[in-house]
């Protein structure tokens, strides 16, 4: 009973804290005085001290209010997966401040591999169903990724570890412990060699639990190893600046950026925060930037940048060295002789030397010598310290391929008497999987601590699965000196435990993983803030601000040595191929941005996910150049012969001719049902060259087959026929004119007149504003409204039959020649147009228009005439072709590809949006739901709603702060901002369907 | 009433009133031949494949036809509105040309009426069948409910709804008014007997006085009167399903008539279809004479030519408009990928009428079976190209993509052809195929007996 | 003598009727009814017969239906149940017409249909014997009123010497 | 049986008095308020416009009927007939518009144009506007008078060829017609908005000079019959004359309710621009048109006594036909002349100086032979019409 009254307590302060996690404490007191019935708790105690004596008594409270709100869910949730619990619990005495129906945030960390985000978990009921980013951090500043907002389905995945097993068989904790540990123990008595082996940790408190283990299991080992290799990278800066780490880049203090096949905006490094340093300087009121992209595969960077120079692989050695050549002439006035180049630099090397100290050149090459070369240009150009810093460096990125090699080669020798195996997966994305998995085969004790079946689990003996990282403590320190935490929003659904209490276990520590982070927090970071002095009370706050970043950086010790001083870059020791063997083929292996390693393959959003040049779902593909194409009489779906990979392909405007780019992360063999046999597998391609992995190889000849292999593709035709869809400008005709490439806007605005009164919407009236120079087209905004909207899965051959269901897509349209295309992005959502025409035509009004200029529709109104897509100009409209969530009446029909309407998956739905049946129209509601909310919230606080208080779920994600959603009679909004600008237009203005979403032409920076 | 002798005579052959009701009862009161069995059988097992089809698309959903994100309607709206369009002709013969007093109406407007109801009814399928839910057709109805809801009355397929059951339910009095005193003359030939009963029940005890006969007349012809604007407003009711959106190749003026025409038209090569095997299976040659036919030629000339100058309407205003997406529509539509669907609504249409021209061919009942089929299948392209062409490239190109018909869909299609062949096979073993008494009243005046023609004015 | 109150003359001709029912209007008999396989020409006038006002009660309810159709809608969209679609007026004259008119239509034809119906007492019988078999097919037939005095059937007969009869009974 | 029109010398008078009168007010009006160029030419258009457009639906009317074969109308056919002698005239009256058609015809002044007139330049340009109007004219003029030609030929001779080679004509003229009617009135007046388009335009056109030249007719018909003609003249025809004008009243109001229906409501800025204009100023004309030429006729004529009475008959045709002088005004005027447009004296007048002008040329080619077509095949049936 009292620990009830605890936990009471608890909750009244705790939790109800980070609700408001944007709050403070104090400030929370004001609040709570608005509701009397609470008084009494805080009457007279002093919140510090309550929380102080909480925690000394019952230091396990928190996870007791975290068991109670995840109970009456888990009870749910395990009764569907088969577990013993028969009855699920009512709400005997309710946690506090969990109101059904009423959504909390949990500020937290999303960390996969080396994907990090700091972000707010909303729970609805108990169960976590969107991501949003933080706002707080500063590193992705709000901004989220496609595979950040998917990660939360990842949770809801049946095909994920029930509880550890051994030999396959279930087993309890108690036995595994018992018997993982004794065998660790004897081997280390044997003096054996124990590895642990994960992925790239950036968790302080994670280090410091794997440094006891090893500090435990003397002669034991750590090894991380990153399946997409940024090891040359660590190693060329080493030997540069004496720093095996990558710097922090600033893109956003950058005026000029020179990239080599770096796809910086969608999978390079840091994506999030990169993408919003970048758009943050895509402003042409601003001092815009101006980006070079030299790459094979058209990449998401590429197809942003204001000038793309199509090279192979081969020949970026040759190019840098000719750029070096040319800024040392100028710059130190050496003269050095360098083989000829394929392409001029010079311009290039005219630009960067005009933006000394403002430019940043970067290579996505893991070749040492390159990485050199880059450096020592960056450092030429006086950019270290300027635009390239290393105080807060990027730590994600650490894992050194020579180790791997070691460790395969220990294990093939038998040498290796452990492995414990952590979130990563060598046996499907080592490059030489067969030689991982037969030094496995020769290792005493294997143990997988991943959360989810892989190629590797499948090969160990013992399973101690970890929690997803929505049920879990962890702390995260991505750059030097920006920490931030990740709490669970929920209880582990299946009987897991996170890796790092399991170490901590081994290790024979009783201390619970909670207080470890704690106290590791009190004891490192605690002294370096001076807001709290409470231990108690900063990490509570920490806790609900969900980052620490303290302004004090603490001084590295040692300066970095500048780059060269000391002749360590050499340009004779770069390889480079000549021009004799670059006329075949080469193979360009790149991650996509919706897959990238893998690691989500069981997602079925993520597979949905068109990519943003291909358009292409469900697969992966060999992408070739039209010319090649043409060479080799090559059609879209044709099947060809890579190297004894049988791919289908497809042909790619803007991929570099004479290259193949192939997507990494697919045909993956053991994993969810969903994932399993997509695509084809491409890690044995990679080479080893000079102990560094390589993402490039060779091709002798295109073997074309007989057979065919249908690509889905969303999106089949990419001119816009010299339709005004995606309008442009060059800046300098913008400096002069602000409307300049938007003068049809001022035509349509005189000549729009109406036949009938127009409707005017005087209290609120709802509108939107798309940044076209902002969007890189990155795709976070589909994913975000899939998940809030409840938005179906169709799967592959639905999408075949053009019957995907996205309320949002991103329209992607070359211009120019297929050859050398511009590529331009349209996120296309409802228009919301106040003369809607679908309005007009519904035989049952089942959409019609809201007092707030909304374009409402009404499902349970609809019987599915598809009048309205048709008579809609924008195609934004979706129908429900078939039975894909089991709403309808109807049984045995249902098309479920991605298991979406599994009992465990439907946790993610958001209970704010209907579930939509069989033959219903439905489409984009402008998050209708959550401007309900937002009203309701500003009326219980009886005021108005504050200017951009709501937010629609794709504005929300979005990294490049491309979308702006708000009220368009609200004069102090941004959105009125954005709407009153020259930039300003409508798509289809011309038909005077009058839409609510407005778009900002694109500013071309094509100064030279 | 005087006939001028350059007036060829509409009932060839020695008649007398006793014959006329002997040659037309004949296939009430005698069994038929083998022919009809056949018919019957083929026609009722295409109708059974169609509703299976019908089932499964209304378990499974519309996504197992071939239309899509861009498509939203295709095969099945375009087979509806043929139907529709078919039917037409039926109302077109009985009440325009009552009114325009064209005789040689009165020996087929019979067939041509119970024709009209049969498209009806299998055109009333599509939108059924049509729907994501048809289990909530009845949304479609403004009747009073607890939310208060209504339908919305802007929208054309609400008029449709209107209109459709209207031209049905008048349609249906029209032929059943028609019917009553020849039901009466089958009545009374009948030995008695069960068959009997039922005619007696179904004549409404018709006696054929003078009184009778007089409220019969006037009420025909009013029901003419208020049939005709009816027809013309069905289709072009219709036509609005498109014309009222802001599709290009959809949104245009003259689409109400001239849908009406196509409608016409399409209907005329139905009847005449239909009246060439029926006139040969059921022996009416002396009733529906070459003369019928050519008259009815005559009409395909006119309503096809008419068709044609709206398809170089059409075209001519796309460019005139100066309108791109105007221009695309009609520039994709004669060369886009369904260049061959607009080939063939043009040679169907526009060119197969024109060779009625000649005299010859107007009169040859081998060659007008060959074209009313041929015009058939134009009409149902015709529509086809409307619908597919304009929807699969519209305004954003991103969305452009091309639409494919399933086996379901040819199903549907077949299915209704079986349900319509059916109903009008039972129809002329059961009903008068012409209608004796009016065929009676012109025997004198339009009759090819030598006899009378003189006295009958006075 | 004879209960029936009425006498019948067969034709096999409508040319005979009419010249009949014009000598029995000289020597004014008065006619009840004439059964004919189909319409007659000419015999509404030699019967006397006034138009039938059918057409009257089919206009009048097809100007309800008119009314009743055009009131509905438009009270729903500006009373009932205002919708805003497509930013039109709630009050969308245009697009009330269709309507409007189809239900016109169907008032006024069912209408008069069903007043056909009725002023001829058209209905479903089982036990209707008609007066002859072959009056649907070629007989054409005068009844005259006998409940007269001096209308018999000698006298009749007299009367139509010399026109061509079938029976006179 | 044998009739002959006597257009004697006291019409002549009355009418070239009173074209005289008029013609002086006209100038009057014209000097006194100063309309405008635009204002005149634009007038010049309609009155062609109008008395083309009853000549070619006379010329509509015979050809429909002949090729029908129908049989009521042979007593009358002759009116039509002569009305159709008037195409020449309008031919030279069209040829006038030559020296204005840059008042009224915005897209003739080349610095007006914008890229969508620029686009029709192909069409819209003058001399291939003359070219076309040269061939319409031709095609029209010379198939009513082959017609004509027959027509007369038959009151010479019972030789039933006359009759076939008529209905040969006719069809011809019909195809012929069919096509020229929309296009001419594309060129005519619907490019007077040279923005503007609509595909039922040609049609809209087209049923207006049919029901036009009804009422004419009808307005004939009584003329004579008061001035003792047409003696054989029943009820029966002016029931079907009457029938005609009220059919085709109806569909002309269809026809004008689908265009304005399906663009209100497809709302799109290119076609309601046609709309917003007339509406601004002219809200009461624009009314008022659907008044004249569907409530009148409908109601008027809607009962079987009111149909066979010819003075009530009469009337009706002569309220329609100020109606689609009115209907020609909208689709005309406000096009041409902007907010300037209005009915004055001049507008009133100079249509009854063509009115004159077109009696006069009419009764004149009446009178040149008998108006019954004796020896017609049809004739007897005519006469012994019934409905």
């Amino acid at each position: 009973m009292a620990n009830v009254i605890i936990n009471n307590n608890i909750i009244n302060i705790i939790p109800s804290g980070m609700k408001r996690y944007r709050k403070s404490i104090e400030s929370k007191h004001v609040e709570e005085k608005a509701h009397p019935e609470k008084e009494s708790l805080d009457e007279g105690t002093p919140l510090a001290g309550l929380l102080n004596d909480l925690n000394r008594e019952n230091p396990a409270s928190r996870r007791d209010f975290l068991k109670l709100c995840g109970f009456s869910f888990a009870a749910a949730a395990l009764a569907s997966c088969e577990s013993k619990i028969s009855r699920a619990v009512p709400y005997a005495i309710a946690p506090v401040e969990i109101t059904p129906g009423e959504a909390l945030y949990y500020a937290s960390s999303y960390v996969n591999g080396s994907d990090y985000c700091s972000l707010l978990v909303k729970t609805r009921d108990g169960r976590p169903i969107k991501i949003e980013g933080n706002p707080e951090s500063g590193i992705t500043w709000g901004g989220t990724s496609a595979r950040v907002q998917a990660s939360v389905l990842d949770l809801y995945d049946m095909s994920r570890f029930h509880g550890p097993l051994k030999k396959g068989k279930p087993a309890g904790w108690k036995l595994i412990d018992e018997e993982i540990k004794g065998q660790l123990q004897k081997i280390t008595d044997e003096k054996g060699t124990i590895i642990l082996l994960t992925p790239t940790v950036f968790s302080p408190s994670t280090e410091a639990v794997i440094a006891g283990f090893l500090n435990k299991f003397k002669g034991s080992e750590w090894i991380q190893y990153d399946a997409i290799s940024y090891s040359a990278m660590l190693e060329a800066n080493m030997i540069s600046f004496g720093r095996q780490v990558i710097p922090d880049y600033r893109f956003d203090s950058a005026d000029l950026i020179v990239s080599f096949g770096a796809d910086f905006l969608g999978t390079w490094l840091s994506p999030v925060e990169y993408t919003k340093q970048f758009s943050s300087r895509r402003d042409p009121d601003l001092n815009m930037n101006y980006l070079i992209q030299l790459e094979s595969n058209l990449s998401l960077t590429g197809s942003n940048s204001d000038s793309r120079i199509q090279i192979k692989p081969s020949q970026e050695a040759v190019i840098l060295l000719n750029l070096y050549k040319e800024i040392i002439k100028e710059v130190e006035n050496k003269d050095i002789t360098v083989p000829p180049s394929p392409v001029d630099v010079t311009g290039i090397a005219k630009k960067l030397l005009s933006q000394k100290g403002k430019s940043i050149v970067i290579s996505g090459s893991n070749i040492k010598q390159i990485q050199l070369a880059v450096n020592e240009i960056n450092r030429l150009l006086g950019n270290i310290g300027k635009t390239i810093l290393f105080e807060s460096y990027l730590r994600t990125h650490q894992g050194i391929d020579d180790n791997m090699e070691a460790l395969v080669a220990k294990m093939k020798g038998g040498k290796v008497n452990a492995l414990l195996i952590w979130n990563v997966n060598p046996a499907y994305n080592w490059y030489n999987k067969t030689n991982f998995s037969d030094g496995l085969s020769k290792v005493g004790l294997t143990v997988s601590l991943s959360s989810a079946p892989d190629e590797t689990s499948n090969l160990v003996q013992y399973i101690c699965p970890d929690s997803h990282y929505l049920e879990s403590w962890n702390d995260a320190e991505a750059k030097k000196d920006m920490f931030s935490l990740m709490q669970p929003a929920i209880n582990p659904i299946f009987d897991t435990r996170q890796m790092t209490s399991t170490l901590l276990k081994w290790s024979d520590s009783e201390v619970e993983y909670y207080d470890f982070i704690k106290n590791n927090w009190n004891r490192t970071l605690l002294q370096r803030q001076s807001d709290f002095l409470d231990p108690a009370v900063f990490f509570d706050h920490m806790i609900q601000k969900g980052v620490f970043e303290p302004s004090a950086k603490i001084k590295l010790s040692g300066e970095i040595r500048e780059a060269g001083k000391q002749q360590h870059f050499d340009p004779s020791t770069v390889k480079y191929v000549s021009d004799s063997n670059i006329s075949d083929t080469e193979i360009v292996l790149y991650e996509t941005v919706a897959i990238g390693e893998g690691r989500q393959a069981n997602n079925p959003w993520l597979h949905e996910l068109p990519d943003p040049l291909t358009r292409i779902c469900w697969d992966n593909y060999a992408s070739v150049s039209p010319v090649q194409a043409k060479e080799n009489s090559l059609d879209d779906g044709d099947v060809i012969n890579v190297n004894g990979v049988l791919l289908p392909v497809h042909i790619q405007p803007g991929q570099a001719n004479g290259t193949i780019g192939i997507a990494l992360g697919f045909g993956r063999t053991v994993t969810g049902k969903v994932g399993t046999g997509l695509g084809k597998d491409l890690w044995p391609m990679i080479t080893s060259m000079d102990g560094n992995r390589s993402y490039t190889r060779h091709l002798e000849k295109i073997v074309k087959t007989a057979d065919r292999y249908p690509l889905a593709q969303t999106q089949t035709h990419h001119s816009m026929e010299g339709r005004a869809f995606v309008r442009e400008a060059e800046l300098e005709q913008y400096k002069v004119d602000k409307t300049a490439g938007n003068e049809l806007h001022a035509y349509n605005l005189e000549h729009n007149k109406s036949l009938y009164k127009e409707r005017s919407y005087p209290h609120h009236h709802w509108g939107m504003a798309i940044d076209l120079n902002k969007c890189t087209g990155c795709g976070t905004c589909v994913i975000a409204c899939q998940a809030e909207n409840n938005v179906p899965v169709v799967g592959k051959d639905q999408v075949l039959k053009v019957h995907e269901m996205h309320w949002m897509r991103i329209d992607r349209y070359f211009t120019g020649s297929d050859d050398d295309p511009q590529v331009v992005f349209q996120p296309v959502l409802c228009q919301h147009c106040q003369n809607a025409p679908c309005e007009n035509v519904c035989p049952v009004a089942a959409t019609n228009h809201s007092s707030e200029g909304l374009n409402q529709m009404i499902y349970n109104r609809c019987f599915g005439t598809r009048y309205c897509n048709n008579n809609c100009p924008y195609k934004v409209r979706r129908f429900n072709w078939r039975n894909f969530t089991a709403a309808g009446t109807l049984t045995h029909n249902l098309i479920d590809t991605g298991g979406m309407t599994e009992d465990l998956r439907r946790m993610v739905l958001n209970p704010d949006v209907t579930v939509r049946a069989q033959g219903v129209i439905e489409k984009c509601s402008f998050c209708i739901q959550r401007i309900q909310a937002a009203k309701l919230n500003a009326k219980k606080e009886n005021r108005a709603l504050l200017p951009d208080e709501v937010k629609s779920a794709c504005a929300q994600s979005c990294p490049a702060n491309a979308i702006v959603f708000g009220d368009m009679n609200d004069k102090s909004s941004k959105l009125n901002e954005l709407i009153t600008s020259g930039r300003r237009y409508n798509l289809l203005e011309e038909l005077f369907t009058m839409p609510s979403v407005n778009y900002l032409i694109k500013i071309n920076n094509n100064k030279t | 009433m005087f006939q001028s002798p350059l007036r060829k005579p509409l009932i060839e052959g020695t008649k007398t009133y006793q014959s006329i009701t002997r040659e037309i009862l004949n296939p009430m009161v005698d069994k038929p031949g083998k022919l009809w069995y056949f018919g019957v059988t083929i026609s009722s097992v295409a109708a059974l494949f169609g509703l299976t089809m019908m089932a499964w698309t209304v378990w499974q959903g519309i996504g197992t036809w071939g239309e899509n994100r861009t498509v939203g309607w295709a095969f099945e709206i375009t087979t509806f509105v043929w139907w529709i369009g078919i039917g037409h002709a039926g109302t077109f013969i009985s009440a325009i040309l009552l009114l325009f007093r064209q005789k040689w109406r009165n020996s087929i407007n019979r067939s041509a009426e119970a024709m009209t109801i049969f498209a009806v009814i299998c055109a009333a399928i599509f939108p059924l069948i049509h729907l994501g839910r048809p289990l909530l057709t009845f949304f479609i109805f403004p009747y009073p409910n607890t939310r208060g809801l209504w339908v919305n009355f802007n929208s054309p397929l609400v008029w449709d709804v209107f209109a459709i059951s209207t031209y049905f339910t008048i349609s249906l009095l029209f032929w059943y008014v028609g019917l009553i005193p020849d039901i009466g003359t089958l009545r009374d030939k009948l030995k008695n007997g069960f068959k009997k009963k039922i005619y007696k029940f179904l004549s409404f005890s018709w006696k054929g006085s003078a009184r009778d006969w007089h409220r019969h007349e006037i009420t025909s012809i009013m029901l003419a009167a208020i049939a005709t604007p009816l027809v013309l407003s069905v289709h072009s009711i219709v036509s609005m399903d498109f014309a009222t959106s802001i599709l290009p190749g959809w949104h245009t003026t003259i689409f109400p008539p001239y849908f009406v025409a196509g409608a016409i038209y399409s209907g005329f090569a139905m009847v005449l279809t239909l009246l060439i095997i029926t006139r040969k299976a059921l022996k009416l040659e002396d009733y529906i004479t070459v003369e019928h036919i050519e008259s009815m030629n005559k009409i395909l000339i006119a309503t096809g030519s008419i068709v044609g100058l709206a398809y170089m309407t059409e075209l001519f205003m796309a460019w005139y408009s100066g309108v791109e997406y105007e221009q695309y529509a009609f520039l994709n539509r004669a060369t886009g990928p369904y260049w061959w669907a607009y080939m063939i609504m043009i040679t169907c249409n526009v060119v197969s009428a024109q060779l009625l021209w000649i005299k010859k061919l107007r009169t040859s009942l081998y060659f007008t079976f060959f074209i009313s089929i041929v015009i058939n299948i134009g009409m149902w392209f015709e529509r086809f190209v409307i619908i597919v062409t304009s929807l699969h490239r519209d305004y954003l190109t991103s969305s452009w993509t091309m639409y494919k018909p399933t086996i379901v869909e040819w199903g549907l299609l077949i299915g209704t052809l079986g349900i319509f062949f059916t109903s009008f096979l039972l129809f002329i073993r059961v009903f008068p195929v012409i209608s004796i008494f009016e065929v009676k009243s012109i025997m004198k005046s339009s009759g090819s007996n030598p006899t009378e023609k003189d006295q009958s004015h006075e | 003598m004879n209960e029936r109150k009425y006498i019948s003359v067969y034709f096999d001709d409508e040319k005979y009727l009419i010249q009949a029912v014009k000598k029995l209007n000289e020597s004014n008999e008065t006619i009840l009814d004439a059964q004919t396989p189909f319409p007659v020409h000419g015999l509404d006038g030699l019967l006397s017969m006034k138009r039938s006002r059918i057409p009257v009660g089919g206009f009048i309810l097809g100007f309800v239906g008119a009314f009743l159709a055009f009131i509905f809608q438009a009270w729903v969209f500006t009373v009932s149940y205002p919708l805003i679609i497509g930013g039109k007026p709630f009050f969308s004259v245009p697009t009330f017409v269709p309507i409007t008119f189809e239900v016109t239509v169907l008032f006024a034809g069912v209408s008069m249909v069903f007043a056909l119906l009725i002023r001829s007492n058209l209905k479903p019988e089982y036990r209707f014997e008609p007066l002859n078999d072959r009056i649907t097919d070629d007989m054409f037939v005068v009844l005259i009123d006998s409940t007269g005095e001096k209308t018999t059937i000698e006298k009749i007969k007299s009367t139509l010497s010399g026109i061509q009869t079938i029976e006179i009974r | 049986m044998e009739e002959q029109f006597n257009f004697s010398k006291k019409y002549s008078n009355y009418l070239l008095a009173g074209m005289a009168v008029a013609l002086l007010i006209c100038i009057g009006a014209i000097l006194v308020s100063k309309p405008g160029a635009s204002r005149i030419w634009a007038n010049v258009l309609l009155n062609n416009q109008l008395f083309m457009g009853i000549a070619l639906g006379a010329a509509f009317f015979i050809a429909v009927h002949r090729i029908a074969m129908s049989g009521w109308h042979t007593y009358l056919q002759r009116l039509p007939d002569a009305i159709t002698t008037f195409l020449p005239f309008a031919f030279v009256l069209m040829l006038l518009l030559y020296f204005g058609m840059h008042n009224i015809y915005h897209w003739t002044d080349n610095s007006a144009h914008d890229a969508v007139i620029e686009g029709k330049k192909a069409w819209l340009n003058i001399p291939f506007f003359f070219v076309r109007m040269v061939f319409y004219f031709t095609g029209w003029i010379a198939l009513t008078w082959l017609m004509n030609k027959n027509t007369i030929a038959i009151m010479g001779s019972t030789d039933i060829k006359y009759d076939n080679k008529r209905r040969i004509f006719a069809g011809l003229f019909l195809v012929f017609f069919g096509i020229t009617v929309s296009t001419s009135s594309w060129d005519w007046i619907m490019s007077l908005d040279a923005h503007w388009y609509s595909t039922m335009f040609g049609w809209y056109v087209f049923i207006g000079m049919f029901v036009t030249a009804l009422t004419f007719i009808i307005l004939l018909v009584w003329f004579l019959r008061r001035a003792g003609y047409l003696k054989y003249l029943s009820a029966d025809h002016i029931h079907d004359l009457a029938i005609l004008l009220f059919c085709f009243s109806v569909f002309w109001t269809y026809l004008w309710f689908c265009q304005y229906l399906l663009i209100w409501y497809g709302h799109l800025p290119e076609e309601t621009s046609y709309y917003i204009e007339r509406l601004k100023s002219f809200k009461v004309i624009f009314f008022l048109n659907v008044a004249l030429n569907f409530i009148i006729p409908f109601f008027g004529l809607i009962t079987v006594e009111s149909k066979r009475n010819l003075g009530w008959v009469a009337a009706v045709a002569a309220i329609v036909f100020i109606g689609h002088w009115i209907d020609y005004w909208l689709m005309i005027m406000p096009a041409a002349t902007g907010d300037k447009a209005g009915i004055g004296f001049l507008e009133i007048f100079m249509t009854l100086f063509y009115a004159g002008m077109f009696i006069f040329i009419v009764f004149r080619s009446l009178a040149k032979g008998p108006i019954v077509v004796v020896n017609d095949p049809l004739l007897e049936e005519s006469l012994n019409y019934e409905s």
